[in-house]
């Protein structure tokens, strides 16, 4: 299975972790064999283009959910509610179907031996979670987590919210260095919102540290195709425009031309 | 033709003749072609290629293109807006990389669109096209801005797609599809310019100018500002143009825009397309291809009417 | 202003500051307009007046007109096709029958749109019009074709658009607003050529081209063919429309085109509309024009910014 | 009342015909005061705007459905689906909203004295109900009803159906011009499909009977403002549009210019 496939299948499950956040469950061994920390799949809530005809309800795209658990096959989703198309995949339950087109992307690059800082923002931290499963019992785990309130954050080493509801208060990367420092780490892992991977690739290039981050972007197909959903990535004075559904979503933070965005 | 079609119509012989086409010196075995920019070999994951009629590539230029800054998409409640800026690896990638890979995992004709930006640039690239192996015809996008003609788009001015198509037809034996931008007055006059030049069919309708704004922001959801609209929202005015296209010119139609179905499809062949394509669909629906063409081949099945039959039959 | 709104904002005298906005000669208490030939008096049964900044009549032509036959309607996935065909009792009806019952009922300044297939005829109508009294200003319908020019339409051809509005605002003093087509290929040109004409506002978009076929039988929705698109399908080109043009005049504008609720009217503020008009809307929602002044009265409010301040500010 | 108002308005009882018909009830004294025989309503299961953007459905026009019965303010619609919106209709259960515009329309006009022929096909059915009634106990009155099969057809005198499974087998107009003689008819109301109405008329014309007759229309407004739901009215040299939803539905069948259609 090297390119993504389509599949309808049940939802085995639904979790509910608050007002916002919810998992979704399905159960697929031969997805789940393909599937690797760091890709994602476009998912949707079953829509048929029969609809068109007969309750004129128009369908719309699928959505990028990253791969936040994989037990051999036990594929989880962790949405957020943020729009249209989370939240039609909100009122899902258990049973109903859900539209799979993936794996999708490359995923991250998987180590052993290293001193490793995981740092994800909202809704950064489920393609982490499966990540950090793969890495734990090779590598040195520090994974620092951010929200705006106790709504938008999960378990972790350390937890940041923007209103000091819990944990520490301020943005995930406000004492960054120093954590890198203090951690000896070497490999840093990142998800999450655009402003917060920009400030944490800007101190790892300055501390030249190697760094893999998990980019997002508004996509159509999902498989390479459209190209929709390029971001610029090269030297300085070679870029091009790369697809995050299918050269990432994970790209080499050195590598990633902020300027151009 | 395919097993998908054997499935479900018990071998019927009858609906495979009902579904050929001709798109100039093309016979097809189906009317379904996918729209340039929309569709590759990724997608043949998802359905057995026999559904398609011919394979229609990403639009190439002779340099390679970056493309236009992101977001590049963004999608509105009865469409897609796109600003790709027609980012493409060059014709020497395609030829070297992107075609061979063609040849050989094409199992339909294979269409190529490529662009320009002065009359001789498509022509010089048309000849180095001639020169390679497995292309059936070539779908020539006169959207991009005109260096020669102040910036204006070729597609906008019929004496320059006159010029454009005699010259090109000049070149090539091969298939000769003009491609037509629905943002323009008169796409009827354009449409037979096109012909008298000696374009062998036309594709329409290429995206209408679209944007959408952040409206507690201000901000533009595209970054360049204004795209390209495409997809259900745009399907009465595809198939306006179509049916205005049919009325002024003899060479056959693809027609695009909006189609989502084969009940949509019907439509822009009752207008006068003699083969359609999918375009933003696609992104909407990984199984609209085979879904079309099943529809589609059922109801020339059980009205007993051929493509032909239907072709530009609408009544007035 | 209006009950309406004091029932909302608490007899709040800053959302109604925060909602004035100036179109062209006219001082308008809202941006909320409603789009020709789809709003009337009945339709004040449903709302509080107070909502509209000024009221825009059916276009009127010099002879009475008998319309399009039927069907004239039909309703697509994402708006409606119209082929209304400009049917009106004539300059002279509405003159002694329609204009007093406006002046007698309506509250806030009447716009009055008109159209004639001459320079000439669009002259006599306007000094026909300037001897009447209850007019605020004019809406001038150029998609009527020019008898004078080969059938094609006033709104196509930049230097007959000037000639046109030189000639009008000579003859007036009052709001002249120029209502351009969306189909053509360089709309900035011809808002421009309006402008230097003498226009004091422009309208945008009146309908794109639209088709729809009845995929069973053939048969065309529409009695004529080709009809006129609009709603919600149409916002992304009538919003890219209106940026264009906002580029291009510094005339204020009024827009339309898909306008549904108060955030689709942002957005072509933002985009650069001094005011906006309901068009499709008025059927799909009885009520579209006071739910859309609240929320956008709303908005203004919480934001603590007035039209003015939004205007045209888009982020590209 | 003169205009049609706005409303919204509970769905108070849901009957249950057949598979393709129901009849919806609500309670308004103040429109049932205003309503009239041949007069009908734009209806629409209620859609809100605010779906745009929360669902990215697109609501659609309301639907001319005639009053079929009005008791004192118990107004019922009988519909049958068809399409799009009336399926919407359809989907509807008690307690539901109905959006309303209405009464339009000018309705039938109402005599006494007469001998009269009500003649209907298929969905014609509901105004000529909602009429009979107020005609009873004034008239003499003779009622065929026609429609392609046992689902189609109605309480009445006489009944037809194309396909003869119940009641005569044949269109509703066969033997109409006897129906006429026999029963003296001075006074005919008609609602039904385009191509009965047209034979009907074209009896009438011929024997020089008075003759009502509701036409359908395609219709946005419902209230007279848009002009789409015009129909050729008039002397065959001197007709104009009329508007279906504000001069109609009902129009003289002498000024009926069919060949204009
Ligand atoms: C590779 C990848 C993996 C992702 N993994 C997850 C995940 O595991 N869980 C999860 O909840 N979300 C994930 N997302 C984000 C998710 O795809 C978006 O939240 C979703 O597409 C929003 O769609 P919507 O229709 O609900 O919202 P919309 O109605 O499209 O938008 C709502 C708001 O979100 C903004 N927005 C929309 N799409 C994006 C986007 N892709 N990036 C940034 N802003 C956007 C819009 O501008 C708007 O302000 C991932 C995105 C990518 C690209
Ligand atoms: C004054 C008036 C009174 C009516 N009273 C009733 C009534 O009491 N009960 C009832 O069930 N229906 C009545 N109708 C008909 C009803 O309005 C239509 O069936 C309805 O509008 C169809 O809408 P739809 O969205 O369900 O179907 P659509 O999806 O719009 O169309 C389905 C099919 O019906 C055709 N169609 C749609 N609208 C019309 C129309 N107005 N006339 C003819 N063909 C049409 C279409 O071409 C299509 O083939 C009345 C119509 C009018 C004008
Ligand atoms: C993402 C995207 C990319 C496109 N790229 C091209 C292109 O490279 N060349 C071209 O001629 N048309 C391009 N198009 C236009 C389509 O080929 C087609 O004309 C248009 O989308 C209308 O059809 P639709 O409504 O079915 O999508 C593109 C459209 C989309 C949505
Ligand atoms: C039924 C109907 C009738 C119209 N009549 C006129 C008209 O008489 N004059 C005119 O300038 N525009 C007319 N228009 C165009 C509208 O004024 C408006 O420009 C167009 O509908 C776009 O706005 P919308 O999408 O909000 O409807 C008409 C539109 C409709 C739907
Ligand atoms: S979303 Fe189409 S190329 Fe990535
Ligand atoms: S439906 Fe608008 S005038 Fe009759």
């Amino acid at each position: 299975m090297n390119s993504p496939q389509y599949r309808q299948r049940a939802i085995q499950l639904r979790e509910e972790l608050s007002d916002e956040y919810f998992i979704l469950w399905i159960w697929d061994e031969a997805l789940g064999a393909a599937g690797k920390p760091g890709q994602f799949y476009e998912i949707r809530a079953l829509s048929s283009l029969a609809n068109l005809q007969t309750f004129h309800a128009i369908p719309k795209l699928f959505k990028p959910i990253s791969i936040y658990d994989n037990q051999g096959g036990r594929i989880g989703f962790m949405i957020k509610k943020v729009g249209t198309g989370t939240n039609a995949l909100s009122r899902l339950r258990a049973g109903d179907t859900l539209e799979l087109i993936g794996p999708c992307g490359t995923g991250f690059p998987v180590f052993r031996g290293r001193r490793i800082l995981l740092i994800s923002g909202g809704i950064g931290y489920p393609p982490l979670w499966y990540l950090q499963k793969e890495l734990i019992n090779h590598n040195q785990i520090y994974w620092m987590h951010g929200g705006g309130g106790q709504a938008d954050v999960f378990p972790c080493d350390e937890i940041w919210t923007e209103d000091g509801s819990i944990g520490r208060k301020g943005r995930v990367c406000d004492n960054l260095e120093e954590t890198i420092t203090k951690h000896e780490v070497d490999t840093v892992y990142s998800c999450g919102p655009q402003g917060l991977l920009r400030t944490v690739c800007e101190i790892t290039n300055k501390l030249d540290i190697e760094h893999y981050c998990s980019l997002e972007a508004y996509m159509a197909c999902g498989i390479g195709v459209c190209h929709g959903c390029a971001v610029p990535i090269g030297h300085p004075e070679d870029w091009t425009f790369k697809r995050v559904c299918k050269e990432g979503p994970v790209f080499n933070a050195k590598e990633i031309r902020w300027e151009l965005f | 033709m395919g097993a998908i079609l054997n499935d479900i119509w018990g071998n019927s012989i009858n609906a495979v003749k009902l579904l050929t086409t001709r798109l100039g010196k093309l016979e097809l075995s189906t009317p379904l072609l996918v729209a340039s920019g929309t569709f590759d070999l990724e997608n043949f994951e998802f359905f057995d290629p026999a559904c398609l009629g011919a394979f229609v590539s990403k639009t190439i230029t002779r340099e390679p293109k970056k493309g236009n800054p992101p977001p590049r998409l963004y999608e509105t409640e009865a469409g897609l807006i796109n600003s790709i800026g027609l980012q493409n690896p060059g014709l020497d990638k395609f030829i070297h990389e992107k075609l061979p890979v063609y040849r050989d995992k094409l199992s339909m004709p294979l269409i190529v669109s490529f662009s320009g930006s002065t009359i001789s640039e498509f022509c010089q690239m048309l000849e180095t096209l001639e020169a390679s192996a497995g292309i059936a015809g070539y779908e020539v996008n006169v959207s991009c801005p005109n260096v020669e003609n102040e910036g204006i788009a070729f597609g906008t001015d019929p004496d320059i797609v006159f010029e454009l198509t005699r010259r090109l037809q000049e070149i090539t034996d091969k298939e000769l599809c003009i491609k037509l931008s629905p943002n323009v007055t008169d796409i009827a006059t354009i449409a037979a310019a096109a012909e008298a030049g000696g374009a062998s069919s036309l594709a329409l309708i290429n995206s209408l100018w679209g944007m959408a704004i952040d409206y507690r922001t201000g901000k533009s959801k595209i970054k360049k500002g204004i795209g390209g609209y495409t997809g259900c929202g745009v399907k009465p005015v595809a198939l306006a143009l179509t049916y205005k296209v049919a009325q002024a010119v003899r060479i056959p139609i693809l027609a695009m825009g909006g189609i989502y179905n084969w009940q949509d499809a019907l439509e822009f062949i009752w207008a006068g397309a003699s083969a359609i394509s999918l375009g933003t669909a696609n992104f909407i629906n990984p199984l609209a291809a085979p879904e079309l063409i099943m529809g589609l081949g059922e109801y020339l099945l059980s009205t007993k009417k051929s493509i032909n039959d239907l072709k530009g039959k609408v009544e007035i």
